[in-house]
């Protein structure tokens, strides 16, 4: 049975670590905030300039001025720092923020992303994307194993213009984890989700990887 | 020395605006976007503008003003969705856009202001955005080179500024303000409060006076927000 | 999260200090350097030192400890003035120095700290800076590429900082240390005053938390002032 | 007769204008604070990271967080801000100063200036020199017409290593004022000291000059 939502985002969480820094993008990532452990110390980039990123607003307590980088409202916390989006993006290239939890439209099995744009739709834009892929040490992909057409989404060669090449060290599907080497060698199945088998991830994946099950 | 200050958009951008310049504006989506200025812009007529910014409004909201008085021919941007008259134009060929990765962006801005005419940066290597630019190999990782922005005009938003042009901003509606502000030919800036020289503190002044040549006490803000998130309050 | 903050220079610098590794250390002159810290390296005996700052301290200050007790073998700095063990090691050859335009020393450390591996300047084209260097020209002009700078252990002085490591500078005390404190595989931080999370304004932290594994709180600070210059009092 | 150092640094200040933002060099540059013409606002920068520069403190009153580039201690006024040398650098290199007075030891009719080793002595480093001559907008030199032994300062090339190539504007010394072009057209003499005659400058400088005088 695949895993909903809210358990790819469980386990995405399973790679905080306590102290870290930590950049969470729109959508499923964006639920891991619940999921924190107890006791556990993360702070939570935010790329359009904060570091602290503290729950949303309660009603009536928003403040337009106090947005993330989806552009909801949110509040601070007492570690919170605001700083520019030169300083922001100095922060993440320079690879001081230590996890970034990102959605994928294909992950390939040399760690590339593609994330940001579909040929023959409108271009909306890569945003932050490119640059957290780019610049954040480890990088974790939580995206559903396949398009709703069956087609796999996790590849030998991403089929979709790039977000960055070699830069996902971990895809977390609906189905599976994937640890994936960003030097090229190569893909390894760690996980299955509960009662998920091997032959249907074999069968599910176009992306060629090596099995390695706890 | 004459004041910086004018009383407002329109005395501001007095001789500033012209058709083909480029205008760089602060603000991400529409937190921190100098709200009057861009309305002065539209009100200036300045038609064919470069506009540079992290994005160009959405719908009703923000630069979208000046683009939906076809004032805007090409637009450099990191993300451009919730616009449906950009995306019609663009589509139809009748704007260019220069998507570039936010951070690219930013950097670039802040090279322009700080004389720095190329740098180099892991972000976009291997992917669309290197197309057409220089790589090159550092320490056994692939860079590519981009070069730094400025502009004719820079508008920006701040939440306090002085007498002499000294700016702090507020939460994150800083964003991108800092370095518009530094990589504009001239730049304008509008505040919500204006206080006399000597009030702020100077270690905690975000835009040095020099970088700012006029501004104005912004009016009516309207800060609409896009996505307004709340929780419920606990039950006691 | 286990704490930032460590009871003194030498607990703080544990583990971190070795023979061979690149320190860098804030301040310009003696404003705003890391007394504390430059006493807990000074007592680590560590070797073969290459040191980045603006300075080398001066006679009897600062790095200047560090340089006495022959640990130093190399200098990145921009000026190495009234100190003259370095002067008689240069002259030696005991010891290496790089010189850098101050400007280009603070920008190298900035791109290192922001993940930039080189960029071009105006600055040094021409003269024996830019000697083996690339040179290239943009829009007519020349400029000369430089390198980013990173440090194995970066040290810094801040005026206060919080128990989430966010730092507050004061005055022209602030100089290279907040590019410093990007540069390092780990950055050390002292402080004069340590206030609670939550004390300081968000809006006017100068350093974020992240950039600061370790810290303490300074003491005894001497502050020595290079050049004391006073005007009389008007008379009443 | 020559102008004394006072004299050099009232000339160099007629180069002021109101609304300028100005670094002064060590030296006879310095001096230029004390004649900046009433009602004429000029900010002072130093480099090491602070706009708006005030007058030496009185006696007692000295704060050793508050130098300047010369690491004399100094105040500040009410328009003052403080940055970091990374910013104050991107001020000085983005060309957002209007005017920086310093010395030199030698000036090129090209516009090259030395002014920070001498080969065989000890060097002390460049310091702020070179990103100054090479950032801001209109570089003053002000120095000595000769050296000690009589040797012209103001040379077609500059014997001694460069601090820049092309960066200086306007050469006042104690016997002259030059205009030079950057772009390689040429100096031109623009005035004398009082009493100084065009044959003793003719037989006291190396470099090549038009004359240009009121």
């Amino acid at each position: 049975m695949a895993w909903t939502r809210e358990q790819m985002a469980a386990r995405a969480a399973r790679e905080l670590r306590d102290g870290f820094y930590v950049n969470l993008g729109i959508g499923i990532p964006t639920l891991v905030a619940n999921v924190i452990p107890q006791g556990m110390t993360v702070t939570l980039q935010s790329e359009n300039g904060m570091l602290g990123m503290g729950p949303f607003p309660y009603e009536g307590e928003e403040d337009a001025d106090l947005i993330n980088a989806g552009k909801q409202t949110i509040t601070e916390l007492p570690q919170t720092s605001y700083f520019s989006s030169a300083d922001s993006f100095a922060m993440i290239r320079g690879g001081h923020i230590n996890l970034s939890i990102l959605g994928g439209m294909q992950v390939s099995e040399t760690g590339d992303l593609a994330n940001w744009m579909v040929p023959g739709k409108m271009i909306k834009g890569m945003g932050g994307a490119m640059d957290l892929v780019a610049g954040v040490k480890r990088v974790v992909v939580v995206m559903d194993h396949c398009e709703k057409s069956g087609e796999s989404k996790f590849r030998q060669i991403c089929s979709l213009p790039l977000t960055g090449k070699g830069v996902v060290d971990l895809l977390v599907t609906d189905l599976a984890v994937f640890e994936i080497d960003r030097k090229g060698s190569g893909a390894t199945l760690v996980e299955l989700a509960d009662g998920v088998t091997l032959d249907e991830i074999k069968a599910k994946t176009e992306a060629t990887f090596a099995v390695r099950l706890g | 020395m004459s004041s910086k200050l004018y009383p407002d958009a329109q005395s501001a951008l007095s001789g500033l605006t012209a058709d083909n310049i480029t205008v760089m504006s602060g603000g991400f989506g529409l937190c921190g976007i100098p709200e009057n200025l861009i309305v002065g812009l539209r009100d200036s007529g300045a038609k064919n503008l470069t506009v540079i910014g992290n994005n160009v409004g959405c719908d009703e909201h923000g630069m979208w003003l000046v683009l939906a008085n076809n004032q805007i021919r090409k637009v450099l941007a990191s993300y451009v969705g919730e616009n449906k008259i950009l995306e019609s134009r663009y589509m139809s060929g009748d704007i260019e856009i220069e998507f570039n990765p936010q951070g690219t962006l930013a950097e670039r801005i802040r090279a322009g202001g700080a004389g720095i005419p190329a740098f180099f940066t892991r972000t976009g290597y291997g992917t669309a955005v290197a197309e057409g630019k220089e790589t090159r190999q550092f320490n056994g990782e692939w860079y590519v080179m981009e070069t730094g922005l400025t502009a004719d005009l820079s508008l920006v938003k701040a939440w306090k500024g002085d007498t002499a042009g000294n700016l702090v901003y507020r939460k994150t509606a800083r964003n991108f303000n800092p370095m518009i502000a530094t990589a504009g030919k001239v730049t304008v800036a509008e505040v919500e409060e204006l206080v006399p020289a000597g009030t702020l503190d100077p270690d905690q002044i975000h835009t040095p006076g020099i970088f700012v040549q006029r501004m104005i006490v912004g009016k009516s803000y309207t800060k609409h927000i896009e996505r307004l998130t709340t929780r419920a309050r606990e039950k006691n």
